[in-house]
């Protein structure tokens, strides 16, 4: 790494420690070693440096998905358990008609190619399927709600 | 506050100019719905807008071009309107015509008229018909040098020879005399033979130090047309402006009103509505050729504004929503004087290559006649998906020398951490004496000039 | 670019005025020299300027009222010149004459007259003498009750009885009617004895909705005088100013002329020279009243900036360096409307105790007709030594309602962490149904108009 | 990396402390190592590699003074050094007259009330006396030299 490549993760960096009130930051990684301490800070040896997650960005308003994470359009594993998240903008349907049986319950075990909701978009009925095998342990999106893309819907449990 | 039909837009755009149109849409009283890619998650317009959906993955092929995602979040939101910005969608008939089906106002003009503007050919066609000089050239095809010579004769040389189904420079050659101009097609229609498997060629005059002079038009649905004098975007690097100011230093109140006046009466013969802009070449003797025209917003809007105090995004709004335009021609006038530079993430030394990341930290200029266009914040990031450009800068001044001025010292305070940008190039610029003397024009290589200022 | 015989400015000021100034200077080609305390290191000004001088410690009597220092940093610094800005040592006739007897020009009128206009008792005489109302008053301390009965007779009710002695509001009464004021002037005579020790009174007119009207004016060294127009800068909390507009909503043609034209008298009667501004009451009537004269540039000429197009500052300049004013008063006119918020750190839920920090975060509002004045950045300090004002929100809109709305939408954009500000507050002000109405009055309590307007 | 190249470098790296607050940086990478600590920070053990003297708040541009630091009124310590900092803005000059003997020398011991220097500002000699007893191991600034408020002007090793 190039010490002007370097230069931008040092102010992210140091960035981090001002946001963070962090007092010193040690990296070594990939032959790099980095070490920032801040000013004014007692720069003793404090133990259990503090890790730092990249942030949420500030202040995002959207109306619906409050939680709306990093979803890829394919299913992301966390620990055991996989996400099914929306591929398009749409309206969620659990059921095919408004008196028919939802497509899956919670403890239901889905199979790949399965369907388990339907999307609404632009007056198209889109039938969203499974790609894994899986336990339905949590829906997270009520019927009728609109969902926007990469919107988690189901959380199954890797079978 | 307003009473306008339109309530709420969805703004089918990002960075600087989706936080243009809701900056716009807000002072109207107007509800604002943001989409974002997942690339632009956190994005400023995402923080400004009332709501905001996430419409697909960076590529905007996937989610500034998906129509179905974008259109299902205005059915969503309820949004009433579709602003489309500039680049992506503004300028796609099937757009706005899928926005009417769905019963939402595409805030520009419509889709028909878009189709004939759209078309360069077809667009010279109607303008010519309309009465707009265009730029002299055979009818088509020449069939023989006969019929060269004759056109060099009439419009007086140079003149370009360029392939009929040509490109990319090929097949594109400049004759100063009857003798170079025979030598020309020969050369223009071989080298257009092998590149194109098509020989045909056909005849352009060449202009004496073209400029590049647009003029800012709005017509309402009523039909009522004005202009908002002319913007000089001759300042550009391989068709990219670079710099715009408004007025234009070549243009008097004479060619303003004639101009003015072409541009007006070319909107109207094709029923455009909303605002539009259109783009000529001026040559050294003040002629005007109309070159195309833009049915949408442009980058360089903010020029206009500062020199005429009309806001063009809200005059979009306002248009779109049925309102008449309530000013007259003769209420514009142009007072003082604007310039614009783009800032693009790219880096100069590295052949202006693009230069994404993150904007680690940011200092942008203000004070007095300055006016910053941006989606930039600390912290934020520059994707690697879409255009290169970050802010517009815009100075106002008395005259061109204090705008130059302003321009120089609002240049000097900007500092952009993390991602590259063309900020050093565009002080060279500002600063250069061509620019000073309002010396540059379309065909220049702006990079040479500059060099070549160097002290 | 500059032919100026000022070369080098010491800018003996910090925070928003500091970087104004050196934006002005800059634009004219004058090298800038900032001075700091150690409170101020790292700040926007020793960025933007060409040199910066550590001169003493944070609190301002060590440092920015330090003249020893301040002057000789002028010395080694080769500055020819120091612009004072506001507050300091802008209106201390002392500095000015140091200034002058080191040969460093002082931008602003001369020691003589800052000392006449900087006395409000002399300043009133001086300008009364010069033909400009005042408010009607007692020519001193009454001798009995008869007098104070003609006076009102002739004025008119209400009037108010005022301690000679007086300050904090002691020893003052409004009285509505004749058996009014004969209690007023017992009680206040009482409550004077018991305050002050003495009991005299006089006795003031009461203006009926009183607004705050100032007039900017500019001479030049050969004695050339123009005006501004004026701001309107009724709308205050505990006589600071909140808000300031350009024109004023009370003021029509034929009183500007007045009002400017006595502005302009008043300040050649004295020998006026440089930027100054003339504050006048003017009443429901209409008729006005000199209250006092700034001999400096004041916070709110941003608004006179936007509406004229002239730049104050570099005015400033121009007239220190022996230039004439370049325009007459034709020239001048107030095209649109402009507002100015003042953004202080100050937490309006703590009776708006100041609030010192570090900014964390910063987002400044920027778009269309939107001008800020600040020196803050992400990640600066605002120390606890100094006034409160940490930005200016400025907005140029093509009528009062079109300034109004964009002032909201401005307003909703601005993020400053780290610190508490009165924007929520500034927001609820400009959002409110008398502000609109340009119904605030000088004697009005905001906190209560702005609490009584939530809905 | 040239060393005009790592300059700009370290330069932005001061940059990003004093932003930032950071005390100290240190990098290693490709064969170069730097390290930076800030000024008025207590400093913890430093030897070898490139130290980078208390900078310049970003982009200050002083005439003078270029390593300007957090220097108080009052001397401040480090490790057994003593500064002694200008406290006024002026002229610095270390003999009485242009052809008398300098106040002190390297070397000398000097006493609490002893003049060390004159600052000379708006034609005034201001005679700048030792607060502490100490021997001189250095002196910041050459005569005749412009000097700011706070600007260190003498090191003294404290007895």
């Amino acid at each position: 790494m190039g010490l002007k490549e370097l230069r931008r993760e040092i102010a992210g960096l140091a960035k981090i420690m001002n946001a963070h009130d962090i007092a010193e930051i040690e990296v070594t990684t990939d032959g790099v070693s980095v070490k920032l301490k801040r000013a004014g800070a007692p720069t003793s040896a404090q133990q259990g440096r503090e890790v730092v997650q990249p942030e949420a960005p500030p202040q995002e308003k959207t109306t619906f998905a409050e939680a709306a994470p990093q979803a890829r359009a394919e299913v992301t594993a966390r620990d055991n358990h996989i996400t099914i998240p929306a591929p398009m903008v749409g309206t969620f349907y659990r059921a095919p008609a408004p008196d028919a049986e939802p497509y899956v319950e919670i403890g239901d075990v889905v199979s790949p190619g399965q369907v388990v909701c339907i999307i609404e978009a632009m007056k198209i009925m889109n039938e969203i399927q499974a790609e894994v095998r899986g336990r339905v342990v949590e829906i997270l999106v009520e019927n009728a709600e609109p969902v926007e893309y990469g919107q988690p819907l189901f959380v199954l449990e890797a079978l | 506050m307003s009473e306008l039909s339109i309530r709420k837009v969805l703004v089918a755009n990002r960075g600087e100019v989706a936080v243009r149109i809701i900056r716009a849409a807000k002072e109207l009283g107007i509800k604002t719905v943001a989409v974002y890619s997942e690339a632009d998650r956190g994005s400023l317009a995402t923080r400004l807008a009332d709501e905001a959906y996430c419409i697909g993955p960076g590529p905007s092929t996937q989610s500034y071009l998906n129509v179905p995602n974008i259109i299902s979040a205005a059915l969503l939101s309820g949004a009433d309107a579709i602003h489309p910005g500039y680049g992506f969608l503004a300028e796609n008939p099937y757009f706005a015509e899928i926005c009417e089906s769905h019963n939402i106002r595409f805030i520009g003009p419509s889709a028909r008229v878009m189709s004939v503007m759209g078309d360069k050919a077809e667009a010279k066609r109607a303008m010519a018909a309309a009465g707009l000089p265009v730029i002299p050239g055979t009818p088509g095809v020449i069939q023989d040098e006969k019929e060269a010579l004759a056109f060099a004769e009439e419009y007086g040389f140079p003149v370009m020879v360029k392939a009929a189904a040509g490109g990319g420079g090929k097949g594109m050659r400049a004759a100063l005399s009857r003798q170079e101009l025979v030598t020309a097609i020969r050369f223009a229609q071989a080298e257009a033979e092998a590149a194109f498997g098509v020989a045909g060629v056909y005849l352009e005059k060449i202009l004496d130090r073209p400029r590049h002079v647009e003029v800012q038009v709005l017509v309402d649905e009523d039909g009522h047309a004005i202009h908002l004098g002319e913007r000089d975007c001759s300042v550009q690097r391989k068709h990219q402006k670079l710099v715009e100011e408004s007025p234009s230093p070549a243009v008097d109140e004479r060619l303003r009103r004639a101009i003015g006046e072409a541009a007006v009466r070319g909107a109207l013969a094709v029923g455009y509505t909303n605002a539009g802009t259109m783009e000529f070449l001026v040559d050294a003797s003040g002629a005007f050729y109309f070159m195309e025209m833009n049915t949408r917003v442009q980058v360089e809007h903010p020029v206009t504004e500062l020199v005429t105090g009309i806001d063009i995004v809200k005059a979009q709004f306002m248009i779109a929503a049925g309102e008449s335009i309530a000013v007259t021609q003769n209420d514009i006038t142009l007072s003082g004087h604007a310039i614009e530079c783009r800032i693009n993430a790219e880096d100069p030394s590295r052949n202006f290559m693009p230069s994404p990341g993150r904007v680690s930290s940011l200092l942008l200029p203000g004070g007095p006649g300055v006016r910053v266009d941006t989606a930039l914040f600390a912290g934020c990031d520059v994707p690697p998906h879409y255009d290169s450009l970050i802010a517009k800068v815009a100075v106002w001044g008395r005259d061109r020398t204090e705008a130059i001025e302003r321009m120089a010292r609002a240049l000097e305070e900007i500092e952009i951490e993390g991602v590259s940008t063309n900020v050093a190039f565009q002080r060279r610029l500002i600063g250069s004496s061509r620019f000073r003397d309002a010396a540059i024009y379309c065909n220049d290589d702006v990079l040479a000039l500059v060099a070549g200022d160097e002290p």
